[in-house]
């Protein structure tokens, strides 16, 4: 068992998707049957990480194993630097947790697949997906270095492009697809321009050595503001993928992909990389970048609750769900809860994806009906998916016993300590009410769905439960759903072996004065403890102690509040919900929800119009200004009323609308002059001439 | 100074090409299947001249009294020149045939181009670069409107001579005052005693004048206007020389003229100039681009756009941003070329199915075709990890080293606007249905200059090093 | 006065009369016939700038082959008389000659403010040298071989171009 | 040669330089445009003729050379293109030559 074998078998891990992908990409065509080897490529990877998480965990707990080598190398280049880029991958104990994660949930959801996806016309083509889309999501999680990060980040988009967009016929499915991607790439400036500032700063891209050159004291251009701001530029891309306000809008589209791809993208990977980028970057975040970050998943977590709160999709309301859960682990890597954020993603992963593969199991059956109001006592008919559906929901409620209630309620001990500490008492009060609206809404989908009268008999009388391939991927996620997994006592996470030997809050960095000094070691346990593993203060451990059972308490309180009221509308109607809505300002925060805040048309309003502006304004320079300019100072006159009123209709609601107005202006100021005639070329030739003579020369 | 026969040795790359030349036009004239045979000649002799310049890279000389200069940087422009003009031979010999100009002729006005641009590269005298990039140019009006039944080729072959040898008055006179105030022509002189020259205006309207003449050859906006219409109207092999090889051969020789800037021996008096045309080449070309049907005129104001990130480059001026430039060039050359290789095939007789909704549905009648015209669009585009990205990041880095991270991010935004007209063409290929039936007949000949373009597109990108380890060393030279 | 100097300004007003017909005269054959004039007045001043070698050239090859040429292909095409060149486009072409003038302007400022002949020393004798058919051919043929070879490239690469152009049959 | 200061001759060289420019901007015969680009040419060819001889070496009169030679191939081609637009055209009015814009 030595550590070169586990990097072996790590990159093996990595490219046996890929691998499949290839070969079904060349020789699907000729054997249609090729998807089981698909299928059986990415059952022998979770084999694999199965034996390298067990071994890194039980051989080498608290070694982190590197494997890289130059990729880039400008050797006797004549700049200042030498400049080396390594290509690389780490093994740490979050490393292959994940990968076994991700190789788990993959390879259920290509189980899944091979049934609910059958008779597809592109059968084969859609596990070819589902394998280059496992390979970028690996690549990720393994790679040691931003810039591979970056890479992989951007293959993640591009395959969650192919995945979402799989039934493109549809435009919904097109647009959703091409809206992932754009908003996704809205977010990628921001890390690039970060992974810039780093590496303008360090010359280097690996995560190690820039985080020990900050803990040296050589901050980027030597001021903590900028790594405040790297920061919080690559947390951007977070905040794109993780689908965190105000690039969250992507994600609910992201359903009009087949269900699995849905289970798939938002349950463990896809939005689990923003996060996992974030733990990956924790140590270098400075206290104002924390913040920034804990507001953000706190506003996420708790507009995308109240638009769950009212959707009528199945699908819709899992998305919100998922948005909002996702703003939890934000959340909970801003206020410093390292340890739970990461595990709230594992046992998010497990029951958000059985969740999702239950909701397939429901559309497949339905004949791909996803309107709850049309379903209803289905679980009579579908008793497994009903169970399973159920003990996920119970986890995702955070009730005891499950594993969502230990990491939920480590989550909100962290915000109950930050704002003890700090004085943000808003985001633990966040906290709290998401998980009280999130355990409602919840249950009212469950009713919905399963309990009470079916409101279709049509549809009703065909449903059956599902096969055995569907069901059993459902079976071991809700299994996985159970305390047992991760801590002997239900009641506490701080026994188990996740929190006390796996995963550990890594060291800060930073310098101290642009921490919260509660993050950092205090001087008394440093000469206490051992230095390494102590990353807290006292202050700090002693807080969380405190808030341990307050949060206990207040989260069961208000999850069980959350169900009651669920059932107290939805199962035993005591409450008319209908009669509530009634009521002109309970009606307005209704329509509010329904209608996703108009979010969406907002940015209909401005992006997307402004975009759209911005071509219809240049094609509209092009029939126009032909030879505007030589025609005399009439057509000027005019020209300048047009844009006038041009600038008037649409240049005057916010950025985007700037810019349709700024292309414009270079639309009339060269674009025009394209005439095709030559000599109107050759006069701006000799323009330009004069106004570099006027420039260069010292008069 | 007397020359030895030894230098003629030394001089191996122009002479295989010059001979092959010479040796072409026996053929043309002797043969009447020489339209057969020069094809194949003209891919052996620019393989060999490739070869060759590769891997003497190290061999660095100047020749016949600071004439010319061999190994070094022009050995890699050399093997792009000549790798380039390979590719686009190679998609010439199916194409030709559609096009209507079946002839020996235009592989040796292609040779003969080449050779124009191997002579600007290996320049060492301003006389040198005006003689090479008037064969440069001479060629390829003449390839521009080599079909003259054609009234787009006419048109495209007259604008690009007028507004060419206008800009060739403007060169002839900026290096009038320039030979004025230096008393000579040599470039090492003009190294040497920069800063010294930088003083008088003079010397500088010369070299504004002379740079004037050289952005119009890199098609830099505002003297970009010639480079829509041309590319649009010239045949596509052409134009896929045009907007490779040329812009190289014409970026070659800014980076001569102005080493003396970038070994950072004299303060860069023309970062503001640079500065001004990248950001305008850069929005113009990429805004333009994306209300163009046309995918050859759309990949012209995407010509304009790189030849914006290069100038970021210039601006930039330091050893990092030129090996940036340098790579920048080779990784789109290829891109480019590989491009223009699928819409030879696609193209049908008349200039007709250059449009972009020709493309709907292509991957289902021609899922390769479609995989290699996906990659170039997205290596166009920057995205790693095609060879597109990297050099847009070299190139972006270099700014930042030398104080320019404001036109850094522009360049970034920039290419972000970009990406939408790139990923238009992949839209269309894959999740439009095709709108008109017609067959797709694809020579094997263009097929594997897609491949090998395609191929080196990829190679780059994942192993940048490979070539940047080459321009990094010979870079200062 | 002296008689160089009489000459000068005899050929150069001669160069800019003729200059300017050039670009006024609306029939092209005109047009052409004053530009000969115009390589005329320049061969003389290029012997007034001891410059043999080029004067001679610059009859012989210029007015004597280009224009020729020129004039062979005007009367080829017969092209009609011009409208009055200022009858269209008017805005443009009072811009175009706006600019004109205002680069004429800044060149010939710059002239005077950069006064390139402070930093040069005439020598009359190197000048007369330097002229000759002697001079320029030594150099041509010894220092300047290779830009010669490839004038020579030049020459092939602009002949197999008009053939291609002109003369090709098309199947 | 000594006595006539060489300013005169640059700004003539401008000037023609310009009428040049002036008349590539103004008129619309094709033919007429090109000359007046070998009016640009001629104009560059006296200033360096002028450098040459002030400065007594004759690089400038080798460059002159050059761009005669250069003129000459560029008139053959040129004339060869404008021929063949006219078969194609019966016009040599470039402002009508403008199917490609935008």
């Amino acid at each position: 068992m030595s550590e070169s074998l586990l990097i072996n078998l790590s990159i093996i891990i990595l490219f046996l998707p890929l691998a499949g992908f290839i070969k079904v990409v060349l020789f699907g065509k000729k054997f249609p049957k090729l998807y089981l080897l698909e299928v059986a490529i990415i059952s022998i990877a979770f084999a694999l990480s199965v034996f390298v998480m067990y071994s890194k965990l039980a051989y080498y707990n608290t070694k982190d194993i590197i494997g890289a080598f130059t990729w880039i190398s400008t050797g006797n280049a004549p700049f200042s630097d030498v400049l080396n880029i390594e290509l690389g991958i780490k093994i740490d104990n979050v490393t292959v947790i994940m990968l076994f994660v991700v190789n788990l949930i993959s390879m259920l959801v290509h189980i899944y697949s091979i049934e609910y996806m059958r008779g597809d016309k592109r059968y084969t083509r859609y596990f070819s997906y589902l394998g280059i889309f496992t390979f970028s999501m690996l690549g990720i999680v393994l790679t040691h270095n931003l810039l591979m990060m970056y890479i992989f980040w951007e293959l993640v988009g591009l395959s969650s492009y192919l995945l979402i967009g799989f039934w493109f016929e549809k435009k919904s499915a097109a647009d959703a697809a091409k809206k992932a991607f754009i908003v996704n790439r809205i977010g990628d400036i921001g890390m690039f321009i970060g992974i810039l500032i780093l590496f303008t700063s360090y010359k280097t891209f690996t995560f190690d050595t820039i985080f020990a050159q900050i803990a040296a004291g050589n901050l980027p251009f030597g001021s903590s503001a900028w790594l405040t701001a790297a920061g919080i530029l690559v947390f951007m891309g977070a905040v794109g993928k993780s689908a965190q306000f105000p690039l969250h809008v992507w994600l609910p589209d992201a359903m009009e992909g087949p269900t699995p791809v849905s289970a798939l993208i938002h349950a463990a990977t896809m939005v689990a990389a923003g996060v996992y980028l974030v733990t990956r970057i924790f140590v270098m975040l400075t206290a104002d970048a924390m913040l920034v970050i804990a507001v953000v998943g706190a506003f996420t977590s708790l507009i995308a609750a109240t638009i769950a709160l009212t959707q009528n999709d199945i699908k819709k309301v899992l998305a919100y769900s998922t948005v909002s859960q996702l703003g939890y682990m934000i959340m909970s890597l801003g206020v410093g809860a390292y340890v739970f954020a990461f595990f709230h993603l594992v046992t998010h992963a497990f029951f958000k994806a059985c969740l999702f593969l239950g909701s397939g199991s429901v559309i497949h059956s339905m004949h791909h009906e996803q309107d709850i109001r049309n379903m209803g006592g289905l679980k009579k008919k579908m008793p497994v998916t009903y169970w399973t559906f159920l003990i996920s929901t119970i986890a995702i409620s955070g009730v005891p016993l499950t594993s969502g209630f230990l990491s939920k309620d480590g989550i909100l001990a962290g915000t109950l300590a930050f704002g003890k500490l700090t004085g943000h008492w808003l985001i633990p009060i966040i906290g709290f009410t998401v998980a009280a609206l999130t355990a409602f809404y919840m249950f009212r989908l469950v009713i919905l769905t399963f309990h009470g009268e079916p409101r279709d008999h049509h549809k009703f009388d065909h449903a059956h439960e599902s096969p055995l391939v569907m069901i059993a991927p459902l079976a071991v996620l809700a299994t996985l759903s159970i305390f047992i997994f991760y801590t002997p006592n239900p009641l506490s996470p701080d026994a188990g072996w996740f929190m006390s030997s796996w995963v550990k809050t890594p060291e800060q960095v930073t310098p101290v004065d642009t921490r919260f000094d509660f993050l950092k070691p205090s001087a008394e346990n440093i000469h206490g403890g051992h230095h390494g593993e102590i990353v807290h203060s006292v202050l700090y451990t002693e807080t969380m102690h405190w808030a341990h059972y307050p949060a206990m308490i207040l989260s069961l309180v208000v999850a069980g509040l959350g169900i009651l009221t669920a059932f107290m509308f939805y199962q035993w109607k005591k409450i008319n919900v209908d009669k509530l809505i009634e009521n002109k300002f309970t009606n307005a925060l209704y329509r509010g929800s329904l209608n996703k805040w108009k979010i969406d048309e907002a940015y209909d309003a401005t992006a997307i119009n402004g975009t759209l502006q911005t071509g219809s304004g240049l094609s509209w320079f092009d029939q126009k200004i032909v030879d505007g300019a030589v025609n005399g100072s009439a057509r000027l006159t005019r020209i300048v009323s047009k844009i006038s009123g041009w600038f008037d209709t649409y240049a005057v609601d916010g950025f985007v609308n700037f810019t349709a107005f700024f292309s414009g202006f270079i639309g009339l100021s060269f674009r025009k002059l394209q005439t095709g005639k030559v000599q109107t070329y050759i006069v701006l030739v000799v323009f330009s001439v004069i106004i570099l003579l006027l420039f260069f020369k010292p008069f | 100074m007397p020359s030895t026969i030894n230098e003629y040795f030394q001089l191996m790359p122009f002479l295989i090409i010059g001979i092959g030349i010479i040796l072409s036009v026996v053929i043309e004239i002797s043969s009447k299947s020489s339209k057969e045979i020069l094809p194949w000649f003209s891919i052996i002799l620019f393989f060999a001249t490739a070869l060759y310049s590769i891997t003497n890279i190290s061999e660095h000389a100047v020749l016949f009294g600071g004439m010319v200069e061999v190994g070094g940087k022009p050995a890699i422009f050399n093997f792009i020149f000549n790798l380039g003009a390979m590719l686009v031979v190679m998609s010439s010999i199916g194409y030709l045939k559609k096009y209507g100009t079946y002839f020996g002729e235009y592989y040796i006005l292609i040779q003969s181009s080449v050779l124009g641009m191997m002579v600007m590269a290996g320049s060492k005298d301003i006389l040198m670069i005006f003689l090479g990039l008037e064969l440069m140019s001479i060629c390829f009006y003449v390839l521009a409107g080599i079909n003259r039944n054609k009234l787009g080729a006419n048109e495209a072959a007259m604008k690009y001579f007028l507004l060419g040898s206008f800009t060739t008055g403007f060169i002839v006179y900026g290096i009038a005052l320039i030979y004025g105030t230096t008393g000579t022509t040599s470039i090492q002189n003009l190294i040497d005693n920069f800063g010294e020259y930088s003083s008088n205006i003079i010397f500088v309207t010369g070299l504004i004048l002379f740079l004037i003449g050289f952005s119009f050859k890199i098609a830099a906006v505002p003297f970009h206007m010639w480079v829509p219409d041309v590319y649009q109207g010239s045949a596509t092999t052409v134009t896929g020389l045009m907007s490779t090889t040329g812009k190289t051969a014409a970026f070659s020789v800014l980076i001569i003229m102005l080493t003396s800037i970038f070994t950072l021996n004299s303060a860069n008096i023309f970062k503001p100039y640079f500065s001004a045309i990248a950001v305008l080449s850069m929005f113009f070309g990429s805004i333009v681009a994306i209300s163009q049907n046309n995918l050859k005129r759309m990949l012209a104001y995407s010509s304009i756009s790189h030849a914006g990130y290069m100038a970021v480059g210039l601006a930039a001026a330091n050893s990092y941003s030129i090996s940036g430039i340098i790579f920048y060039l080779a990784a789109y050359a290829f891109m480019n070329i590989g491009a223009f290789s699928v819409i030879s095939i696609i193209e049908g007789e008349n200039d007709s199915r250059t449009d972009i909704n020709v493309y709907a549905g292509l991957n289902s009648k021609n899922p390769v075709l479609a995989a290699f015209m996906a990659l170039f669009m997205f290596a166009l585009a920057g995205i790693p990890p095609m060879a597109g990205f990297f050099g847009k990041y070299y190139v972006f880095v270099g700014a930042i080293e030398s104080n320019l991270t404001w036109l850094a991010i522009l360049g970034v935004i920039s290419s972000m606007i970009s990406v939408y007209f790139y990923l238009r063409v992949i839209v269309f290929m894959y999740f439009k249905d095709a709108e008109e039936n017609f067959e797709i007949e694809v020579a094997p000949y263009s097929l594997s200059s897609v491949v090998i373009s395609g191929v080196l597109v990829l190679m780059f990108g994942l192993f940048p090093d490979m070539l940047l380890r080459l321009i990094t060393a010979v870079v200062s030279l | 006065m002296k008689i160089d100097l009489i000459l000068f300004f005899l050929l150069a007003g001669i160069a800019v009369v003729t200059s300017i017909l050039v670009i006024t005269r609306r029939n092209a054959i005109i047009s052409a016939v004053f530009l000969v004039l115009n390589f005329f007045a320049l061969a003389g001043l290029y012997l007034l700038l001891n410059a043999q070698f080029i004067s001679v050239v610059q009859i012989i090859v210029y007015a004597g082959a280009i224009m020729v040429l020129f004039l062979f292909v005007l009367m080829l095409l017969r092209t009609d008389n011009e409208s009055p060149i200022l009858s269209d486009k008017r805005p443009l072409k009072y811009f175009a000659i706006l600019i004109s003038v205002f680069v004429f302007v800044q060149i010939a400022y710059l002239l005077f403010a950069g006064k390139p002949s402070r930093n040069i020393t005439p020598d009359e004798a190197a000048s007369i040298n330097s002229g000759t058919i002697q001079a320029i051919g030594k150099e041509l043929y010894t220092n300047y071989i290779i830009p010669f070879e490839v004038a020579g490239f030049l020459l092939l690469a602009a002949t197999i171009g008009a053939l291609v152009l002109a003369k090709k049959k098309f199947e | 040669m000594s006595s006539v200061p060489m300013e005169y001759y640059l700004i003539l060289s401008a000037f023609m330089f310009i009428v040049g420019v002036t008349g590539v901007l103004i008129r619309r015969n094709a033919i007429v445009v090109f000359m007046c680009i070998e009016l640009m040419l001629n104009s560059a060819n006296l200033s360096l003729v002028t450098f040459s001889s002030y400065l007594g070496n004759p690089i400038g009169q080798i460059f002159v050379f050059f761009v005669m030679t250069v003129a000459a191939a560029e008139a053959a081609v040129g004339l060869a293109i404008i021929i063949a637009i006219f078969r194609n055209k019966l016009t040599v009015n470039i402002d009508e030559i403008n199917i490609f814009k935008w």
